[in-house]
């Protein structure tokens, strides 16, 4: 049996047994959705529906109807992409990472931020479908043989890397997740009777793929969980490094900077857990987790939160030196603009929110509350929204040649996209949260005896 | 057309063919001239074919009798009406190029080769491979059934329960645990099925569409040995290989009406384009001003998509590529039709240059099977001189350079 | 012979440790052990071979490598080579910084994917299968070890009891 | 120009084509609904795509071809007869010339399947007006029938009707007045002259919408001579122009070109340009110096250099002048008033010079302006006196063009007959009973006087598209003679076949016997207080004609960068008293706020502002051409009409509300400190070539390199075949635009329309980046300790002075092309030649390289710019379409597109010498930029052929790569701009 130092807090509350557990977990499957849940729904899809109009209008008549022109020829499409992938980071690397380093905190919450990076991976994946001027040719950027001669794909191109990384990212993880559920499809399956819900019997076996829990098979299963964590860490480092690439080797001022992939990988930790926080803080109301997401998982996220906005303020500070020692005027101006050009505003609510806020997090009581958490989560989503938008937009719209000089302004189907992913988003993932198993149980189980505080209190006794 | 009558008709113009073979030897510019200009109505005394045997004609008092013969000749090409002969149309040849002519003419000995005697007549049975392999299934099905009842029979005489067709499945597939295989090859096929059918979007091989006036290659030239840059002159100089217009067509059929009613209704629809009727009215190369035109609508046989860039003058005179390398045996079809990938292969001109293609016709991998095997001949073309000394000290002991070796890969070269 | 099938269910995961342990000196052939999670120690109290995903995944990888590779040297080299922005697209050397991302993805591409492949299919998890857990409380809070015996089934259940079995069935 | 161009040769073919096979000359077509066509004479109505020709890639075919899995059926469709010099697939070139009033051009046709598609120049330089004169042949709102009282009619009434009418009033001695342009066909005057003699008592008025009376009157006083002079330019040492823009809309089509023979500073006899004017000019942007004067002070300041010539003291603005022109061995004075006084001055000047027969030729003058200021009052009193009786018009727009618009209106309201032989229905014929449509210069027959004893011939190349008429004709129609116009035409020049063939001769040199009596007014400087007005010539529109033709009107003005609009034009000071604002809202596109101005008793409403450096504090400025009320659906309403404020004046000026939206396509209008355009000084260049051509080193273990010494990889072998360079020399480039309007016609470029150009989404494939120098310089920043944040933003701000300088970027073709290695297809790749192709069915629209391109050449489609209403242009026009070239194809939505160097142009070129088994001629390979380049800056060709010109350009002192120290290796380079100051 594992033993866990007395003085750490407890990671699971109340007097929970494995049958406590598995009520929990399958509840918001089996029971009504409460009202939360369905205001939160319909707003979500509204959005949800709204951007899909806007994308079928933008595919049915031209990316001219967005804000974009000669010169800003990338905006709120890419800045949402990267926003979207830095999001989906959390996730895998929550249960990745942490589970390399056997951090057990991971288990209440790595179901969701997988989930999360998922969906978030999925909507950053429809930004380079529908950027594209002819998105029904998008089949093109694969390697796929055809009667052109063969004619192929070009493998300098970072966009094509994006490609790779994106789809092996995604696909990754959808693995990973679906290896992990497959155990806890199973505790819902056994659940349900074959005579009063059928269908939902029937679903459950479908997807946990027959699993009965033998023996051999949870050895393999600890060993594939394993593996494809070590598998998984290179990868979310190598996908944000890929992203950053895009921007990192072409010849803009303000993209061509080589501590791009760090800071990138960096930034989107930073906003992968912000989002994990602002979800999880909103599930444990809407599904009742309360015993199961503790503050002390959101103090531990905070104090990454802090660690890596510390780093991402560094990184900042870093882009602005070397601009400075380059010693290369376009460089310098570059820099000189974003901070007092006619987009400074994006920059001030960029170091405002990664760099300030977060800070507040060496205070005890604002990293251990709930409310100013989630408050600051969406401070960090927001600034990291707009690094990308700096990033992008204000290298972009002042570059070599003043004659080329532009601005840009996004246009309500620009809008409209970027919210319907983010209504999209909500949908899949309140969706997720009624039909899965939204705590990986299983594992959860492993460590009632060494975390849970009825357990942690008996060994005091 | 019978096999018979084709038969009896090749027979019957073995003798035509013998006088204008085709060889594939260099041609002397009298010849080439002639064959492009003269030879689709006059023989080498062959005898009268559309026009009297050239070499009859040329010996008749006409010329020969006058004190300049060759002068006379001269005129008489360039405009024959001067001389009240109506049924021939002017040629725009020089006095240079007529004296090659008459050369040619003098000088042709007649070259007895080998003629196939009977154009291949069998028309293939064309089945497709899907046909066949929807037969084998439905055999293999068939045989299924007829052993299951043969089990379900002997199992009756054991009076052990029997089994439906798809409960044997069923149970086969429930037994075996290699269902994932069983899946994995399903997946496969369909792979494979979904491939082919992607690779054949926009195969348009053996396309032929009906045309407006049913035109014979075969006829012209086939048997007739028309030329064929006589009707589609612009490939030597233009990007289109060019539909020749009306007026072109009338240079033989003012005269020639057609031998049976059919031949005389297609005949007679050029007639109707210039508002004439052929039972009825004259042609009068003078009065072409006056009549009522209406071009004839053919339907396109070869489709390049729009961004495609092709010039045929680049090929036909500069690469110096027959027609049939890309256009397959015309001489043998009917109406237009775009060749086979594999009827292109065996195009002798195509073995002799060592191109083979694995694409379909007219699909841009079939363009680059060429490019890549096409050898350029950059002898004689004061153009590639230069070009041709840096690429052999660039590619050291290569000898012959292919076309995608001097640039023909590059996208711009088709695309702009 | 008629076999005979028993179950033993435990409440307890250490419970069901010790229990195991003991029946394995006792030299009794466990059929097999379902757990709700991965217990620590069973496979070792159950004497199971170490498994060889990792080795698998391994060589996935390198299969995944391999593979991209050579489709890039392939693609980009032999079958249409193209000067893309004056880079040296003429050699694989010279231009395979170019190529290291892509090559790495699909390494992982293959090592993963491959990997939960031979996962799912070694432990006959499929879409559809039927589940062969003899009771459904073994996916909630039971643990139960399976016996296959021929004969007397008395001894074994006599060591589930003495060792802590919670419940006891035969069948 | 090459042997294998076909020169139109014979002439009964053009002339009697059936109707068919003028609008349908082209081989490949859809579908030709032919009796549809031949019974309908009003083929505008149908809207087949009977002439969709064109190259079409993208989507509809696909989806179609995708979803039916067969090819859709194209039909061809041979001529019947086809004419001996056309074949299907090859261009055509006739020697032609352009005329309509206002620019002159002897041209060379370039027609394929018998469609003019584009103009080449011939004898003179083409600007940008007649290379977009060809897609003015296709507007479909020309005229397609006669029209009588506003309704369409038939030739047979609408002459009986006039000639009736002509016959009663000449009966009674009627008086017949022709109001035309400058005519300067000899046939057409003796056509004149013909039907003069016919109906007796017939004036013909000759007017010129912006007059050069005053210097024609001057001429006529000092040597009885009412012509304009010759200037050789290339002969002047000095050259100072009052206010004339000759490089862009004054005198001779080809000034700019001998202006250009002596600024090339490797011969080192530049020669030396003051500019004086208040308005910025084109070219007073290319001066060396540029003096800023309000219109008033002209003529005084004249006079005062006069004067100061004959030794009293200069005014200080122009005491350099003054010592220039002392000490220079031959010098051109010119100046743009029309004024007759100031002429004379001008011409006492020139004499006082010595300029004349040397500088400014007076014995071979130029007949390009002949209008009559006093004539055209004179009818205009006439007519509202009573006593016209008939007008007919003639290539002129009085209606809009005069002054005194108004009064010759309701003067025609008083006249029995007036005809117009407008190709439109403009401002001038809506008013008139009948209009007898003319056709299209390219529809027509006709020769051209330009100068003396220089003759250029019009010969059609297109049968006409409408059931119009020479106006030729219609005289001779109405006159009775047996003779078509042509037979005079042809009755008039022996070996007519040569000269049609070259297009340009000289015959019947006139000696004249000048007198020379100079007299010399004198002027004082005004001390006048107030914001003077005057109007100004935009490049693009020139005097209206053709205003609505798109590719004008999305031609950004050289100077403002602005298209689609016409503006008064400011200082920031004068803007900054008036409370008047140009700011740039979220989206970076430039608002102005509107005024009122009313000069003398016109006043003009709610007119925009644009700020513009270098023109003259206090005074203001609008250009003409624009405001038109009928030019058709491109040109109506755009702009304000400036005729009625031609005269001039102190301008009364209020803010009023409102918002102006402009569609400039250059926002920011300097250099910010960056070394763009290179530039250098006579004396230093003389001293050392490569002065001013700073290269960036970079630090290497090797020392100090330039950027194209350092690099990682060999680069791909570019000696074999050939390898197309291009050089833009930024001394010779004076920024005319003219390449543009060429490369749109050439690559089939399309028009998308003020709102999106407001967007910043011009369609330009070639672009003239014009910089103003600012007050503040790196220099200044570093002595006065000035911040880098203050630096950069007030190098934002021109100087109100500025110096201008012009540089044409397209695509630069770079060997290590940024946007080659982003794009993950593969649709745009580099060629052995050099050249960086853009493969545009292969683009799937990811506008990664168009980001990645340091010179943001590269234009993405943002919409389907093709058959759609919503830009409502030539491409979604039947009749507009036939101008577009069909090797190039139409882009699809969804790419990128970008200059490919006219590949089009260099297959040809490349195909035609392997047919002919030679190599490529030196001068063959032509773009559609270099072709039209009148000043020789931008040349092309193969640097890998050591004879060829480029291949020394290459290798020239003042040689550079745009932003070298990105070492992206360009095939096009800049020559430094070399300034003659001290």
């Amino acid at each position: 049996m594992q033993k866990e130092s007395e003085i750490r807090d407890p990671l699971i509350l109340g007097k929970k047994s494995y049958h406590d557990i598995t009520l929990d977990v399958s509840k918001p499957v089996e029971g009504k959705a409460n009202k939360y849940w369905w205001i939160l729904f319909s707003i979500s899809f509204i959005m949800f529906i709204w951007g899909v109009l806007s994308m079928a209008y933008t595919i049915g008549t031209g990316i001219g109807s967005w804000g974009l022109n000669k010169t800003v020829n990338w905006a709120w499409d890419i800045t949402n992409f990267v926003w979207w992938i830095g999001i989906g980071h959390a996730g895998t690397l929550i249960s990745a990472v942490l589970l390399l380093f056997r951090q057990k905190w991971r288990m209440s919450i790595n179901r969701s931020a997988e989930a999360m990076t998922i969906f978030g991976v999925a909507q950053a994946a429809l930004f380079p479908l529908i950027h594209m001027g002819r998105p029904w040719l998008a089949y093109w950027v694969f390697p796929i043989p055809n009667q052109f001669g063969s004619l192929w794909v070009n493998f300098n191109s970072p966009l094509l890397w994006d490609v790779f990384a994106i789809s092996t990212y995604f696909s990754v993880s959808v693995v990973f997740w679906y290896i992990g559920l497959i155990p806890d499809f199973a505790m819902l399956r056994d659940r349900f009777n074959e005579k009063t819900s059928p269908m939902k019997k029937k679903l459950y076996s479908f997807l946990s793929f027959g699993w009965s829990g033998k023996a051999k098979h949870w050895q393999r299963f600890e060993e594939v969980s394993l593996v494809l964590a070590g598998l998984a860490t290179p990868l979310v480092f190598s996908v944000h490094s890929i992203v950053s690439m895009d921007f990192a080797t072409s010849v803009i001022p303000g993209w061509h900077t080589t501590i791009f992939p760090p800071y990138f990988v960096l930034g989107a930790l930073f906003s992968g857990f912000a989002m994990v926080e602002t979800l999880l803080i909103i599930m444990r109301k809407v599904v009742n987790l309360e015993a199961y997401i503790t503050i002390k998982h959101i103090e531990y996220m905070n104090i990454i939160i802090l660690l890596t906005g510390s780093l991402v303020g560094t990184a900042y500070i870093t882009e602005l030196f070397m601009a400075w020692y380059s010693g290369v005027e376009f460089e310098q101006y570059a820099f000189l603009n974003r901070a007092t050009g006619p987009y400074w505003w994006s920059y001030a609510i960029m170091m405002g929110c990664n760099v300030l806020t977060p800070q507040l997090y060496w205070i005890n009581a604002i990293r251990k509350s709930f409310i100013a958490t989630f408050i600051l989560s969406i401070f960090v989503n927001i600034g990291m929204w707009f690094e990308r938008f700096v990033i992008i937009v204000t290298s972009l719209h002042r570059d070599f040649l003043p004659s080329s000089w532009s601005m840009f302004s996004p246009s309500i189907i620009d809008i409209g996209i970027y919210l319907g992913t983010i209504g999209f988003f909500f949908v899949l993932f309140l969706l997720y949260a009624r039909t899965f198993p939204v705590i990986a149980q299983a594992e959860l189980k492993t460590i009632v005896k060494s975390s849970g505080s009825e357990y942690k209190n008996k060994n005091n006794d | 057309m019978t096999l018979y009558k084709r038969f009896f008709l090749s027979q019957f113009v073995f003798v035509i063919l013998f006088f204008l073979n085709i060889n594939l030897a260099a041609q002397s510019e009298g010849e080439q001239i002639f064959k492009s200009n003269c030879a689709a109505c006059h023989t080498i005394g062959g005898g009268k074919l559309i026009g009297p045997d050239a070499k009859e004609w040329l010996s008749s008092d006409r010329f020969v009798s006058t004190d300049d013969p060759l002068g006379t000749l001269v005129k008489y090409v360039q405009n024959p009406a001067d001389f009240g002969v109506l049924e021939m149309p002017a040629q725009a040849l020089t006095a240079g190029e007529i004296k090659q002519v008459l050369d040619y003419v003098d000088g042709y000995v007649p070259e007895v080769k080998e003629v196939v005697t009977s154009i291949e007549v069998a028309e293939e049975e064309s089945t497709n491979p899907v046909i066949i392999l929807l037969i084998v299934t439905l055999i293999l099905f068939l045989l299924i059934l007829v052993l299951v009842s043969v089990k379900n029979n002997l199992k009756e005489s054991l009076s052990l329960p029997t089994e439906t067709v798809f409960e044997s499945f069923k149970n086969y597939v429930t037994i075996n645990r290699n269902k994932i295989i069983i899946g994995f090859v399903l997946f496969i096929s369909l792979m494979y099925l979904l491939y082919n059918l992607m690779m054949g979007v926009g195969v348009v091989e053996k396309y032929q569409p009906d045309q407006p006036i049913a035109f014979s290659h075969e006829l012209h030239a086939g048997l007739n040995g028309v030329d064929c840059n006589y009707c589609h002159s612009s490939a030597k100089n233009s990007a289109h290989s060019g539909v020749p217009s009306a007026n072109v067509c009338m240079n033989c059929h003012a005269v020639v009406k057609g031998g049976d009613d059919k031949a005389k209704n297609e005949i007679g629809k050029i007639w109707k384009s210039f508002g004439l009727d052929i039972e009825t009215d004259d042609f009068d190369w003078n009065k072409l001003d006056t009549y009522q035109q209406t071009p004839i609508e053919w339907i396109r046989v070869h489709n390049l998509p729009d961004h495609a860039y092709f010039n045929h003058a680049q090929h036909v005179t500069v690469g110096g590529l027959e027609c049939q390398q890309c256009h397959g045996n015309m001489q043998e079809k009917t109406v237009g039709q775009v060749a086979t990938a594999e009827e292109l292969n065996k195009i002798d001109y195509n073995i002799k240059d060592g191109i083979e293609f694995d694409h379909p016709t007219l699909t841009m991998g079939w363009c680059i099977d060429c490019h890549r095997q096409k050898e350029v001949d950059m002898e004689g073309n004061d153009y590639y001189t230069e070009m041709h000394k840096n690429i052999k000290e660039k590619h050291e002991g290569v000898e012959n350079f292919t076309v995608d070796m001097i640039g023909g890969l590059e996208c711009g070269k088709c695309h702009y | 012979m008629i076999r005979k099938t028993v179950y033993g269910i435990f409440d307890d995961e250490d419970v069901l440790l010790n229990s195991v342990k003991e029946i394995k000196s006792n030299n009794i052939d466990i059929k097999e052990v379902y757990t709700p999670f991965p217990v620590h120690g069973l496979d070792k109290a159950l004497g199971l071979k170490e498994t060889r995903m990792a080795i698998a995944a391994f060589v996935y990888g390198c299969l995944g490598i391999t593979f991209a590779g050579l489709m890039i040297y392939n693609i980009m080299i032999i079958d249409w080579p193209m000067n893309i922005g004056g880079k040296p697209n003429f050699t694989f050397y010279h231009n395979v910084p170019s190529f290291v991302p892509v090559m790495f993805e699909c390494t992982v591409l293959f090592a993963a994917h491959l990997m939960s492949i031979t996962y799912l299919i070694k432990c006959g998890l499929f879409p559809g299968a039927k589940s062969e857990n003899p009771d459904p409380r073994t996916t909630d809070d039971k643990f139960l070890i399976e016996f296959e015996i021929e004969g007397s089934t008395k001894e074994v259940k006599d060591l589930l009891s003495k060792t802590g079995a919670s419940e006891i069935n035969e069948k | 120009m090459t042997n294998t161009k076909k020169y139109w040769k014979g002439l009964a073919e053009l002339n009697n084509d059936p109707i068919i096979e003028k609008l349908a000359q082209n081989e490949f077509v859809d579908e030709l609904p032919v009796d549809e066509f031949l019974s309908d004479p009003d083929i505008n109505k149908s809207s087949t795509s009977r002439r969709d020709f064109l190259k079409f890639l993208g989507f509809s075919t696909a989806a179609a071809t995708l979803a039916a899995c067969e090819t859709p059926v194209n039909k061809v469709i041979p001529y019947v007869v086809k004419p001996e010099e056309t074949v299907p697939g090859i261009a055509n070139y006739y020697a032609s010339t352009i005329y309509d009033g206002h620019d002159f051009a002897s041209v060379l046709v370039k027609t394929r399947e018998g469609r003019p598609i584009k103009l080449e120049p011939n004898k003179t330089s083409t600007n940008a007006r007649v290379q977009a004169s060809v897609l003015s042949l296709y507007d479909s709102s020309r005229l397609k029938n006669p029209m009588k009282s506003g309704e369409e009619s038939d030739w047979d009434t609408v002459d009986s009707e006039i000639l009736e009418k002509l016959n009663v009033i000449s009966s009674k001695g009627g008086k017949i007045a022709l109001l035309s342009s400058t005519i300067i066909s000899p046939s057409t005057e003796s056509v004149i002259a013909d039907f003069s003699n016919k109906f007796r008592n017939v004036t013909h008025i000759q007017m010129d919408a912006l007059s050069s009376n005053g210097m024609l009157e001057a001429n006529l006083e000092n040597f009885g001579v009412r012509a304009l002079p010759t200037y050789h330019f290339d002969k002047a040492e000095v050259i100072v122009s009052f206010g004339a823009d000759f490089m862009g809309n004054w005198g001779d089509p080809d000034n700019e070109k001998k202006y250009s023979k002596r600024r090339n500073p490797k011969h080192g006899n530049m020669s030396k340009h003051y500019q004086i004017e208040s308005t910025l000019t084109l070219t007073g942007s290319n001066a060396d110096e540029r003096i800023q004067i309000r219109p008033s002070e002209q003529a005084g300041l004249l006079s005062n250099l006069y004067n100061a010539l004959n030794g009293s003291n200069p005014d200080k603005r122009i005491a350099k002048i003054v010592n220039s022109l002392k000490n220079a061995k031959s010098s051109i004075i010119v100046c743009d008033s029309n004024d007759k006084d100031v002429q004379l001055l001008v011409n006492a000047i020139n004499n006082k010079l010595g300029n004349y027969n040397y500088t400014v030729d007076m014995s071979n003058p130029s007949y390009l302006r002949k209008g009559n200021d006093e004539s055209v009052a004179q009818l205009i009193a006439d007519m509202n006196a009573g006593t016209i009786d008939a007008i007919i018009t003639y290539n002129t727009n009085p209606s809009y063009t005069l002054v005194n618009a108004d009064e010759f209106n309701k003067g025609l309201s008083k006249v029995g007959l007036k005809v117009s032989t407008s190709l439109f229905m403009d401002e001038t014929s809506s008013k008139m009973d009948y209009i007898c449509p003319d056709n299209h210069n390219l529809e027509s027959w006709g020769d051209a006087n330009p100068s003396n004893g220089e003759y250029t011939l019009m010969q059609p190349t297109i049968n006409p598209l409408f059931n119009g008429r020479q106006f030729q004709d219609s005289i001779l129609t109405w006159i009775g003679s047996s003779e078509t116009y042509y037979d005079v035409l042809k009755n008039l020049y022996s070996s007519w076949e040569e000269k049609l063939h070259d297009g340009y001769f000289t015959m019947n040199k006139i000696e004249y016997s000048l007198k020379s009596k100079f007299s010399v007014p004198s002027f004082s400087i005004p001390s006048s207080k107030g914001i003077e007005f005057e109007v100004s010539e935009k490049i693009s529109m020139g005097d209206g004609t053709q205003s609505n033709n798109p590719w004008l009107q999305e031609l950004p003005d050289p100077l403002s960068r602005a298209s689609w609009d016409n503006y008064l034009t400011m200082s920031a000071s004068t803007a900054r008293d008036l409370g008047v604002k140009n700011w740039n809202v979220s989206n970076g596109a430039l608002n102005g706020s509107l005024v009122n101005i009313t000069v003398g008793d016109k006043t003009l409403e709610n007119v925009p502002v644009m700020i513009q450096p270098g023109q003259a504090i206090g005074t203001v400025a609008l250009s003409v051409g624009y405001g038109r009320t009928h030019a058709g659906k491109c040109g109506d309403g755009v702009g304000h009409n400036a005729y009625p404020l031609l005269n001039g004046g102190i301008a009364e000026i209020t803010l009023v509300e409102g918002i102006h939206e402009f569609a400039a396509v250059q926002l920011h209008h300097t250099m910010m400190g960056r070394e763009i355009v290179k530039e250098t000084t006579l004396a230093d260049f003389i001293n050392d070539p490569s002065s001013g051509n700073h290269r960036e080193k970079y630090y290497t273990h090797d020392g100090p390199k330039t950027s194209d010494q350092v690099t990682l990889w060999d680069d791909h072998d570019h000696k074999t075949g050939h390898f197309w360079n291009m050089s833009i020399d930024l001394s010779l480039c004076s920024g005319c635009a003219a390449c543009v309007v060429s490369c749109h016609a050439e690559n089939n470029v399309p028009v998308v329309g003020k709102e999106e150009v407001r967007k910043s989404r011009d369609m330009h494939w070639l672009r003239i980046d014009r910089y103003f120098s600012s007050e503040m310089t790196k220099e200044r920043s570093a002595e006065e300790k000035i911040s880098a944040i203050d630096m950069y933003s007030e190098m934002e701000d021109p100087s109100e002075n500025p110096e201008v300088v012009f540089q044409p970027v397209m695509c630069q073709h770079c060997n290590h092309a940024p946007c080659e290695t982003v794009c993950p297809v593969a649709a745009t790749t580099h060629s052995a030649e050099g050249l960086n192709h853009m493969t545009y069915n292969r683009c799937v629209g990811t506008r990664y390289c168009a980001n990645n391109c340091p010179y943001k050449v590269r234009r993405f489609n943002w919409f389907k710019y093709s058959d759609n209403e919503k830009f409502d242009y030539n491409l979604n026009d039947d009749y507009g379409k036939m101008v577009l070239n069909p090797d190039v194809v139409v882009r699809s939505r969804g790419v990128i597109e970008k200059c490919s160097m006219c590949i089009q142009k260099i297959q040809e070129v490349k195909l035609n010498a392997k047919k002919s088994g030679s190599k490529v001629n030196d001068n063959d390979a032509q773009t559609a930029c270099s072709s039209v380049c009148s000043t020789n800056a931008i040349i092309f060709g193969d640097s890998n052929d050591s004879s060829h010109e480029i291949y020394n350009l290459k290798n020239d002192p003042r040689k550079y790569d745009l932003l070298d120290h990105l070492n992206v290796a360009p095939s096009v380079f800049y020559q430094t701009k070399v300034r003659n100051k001290s």
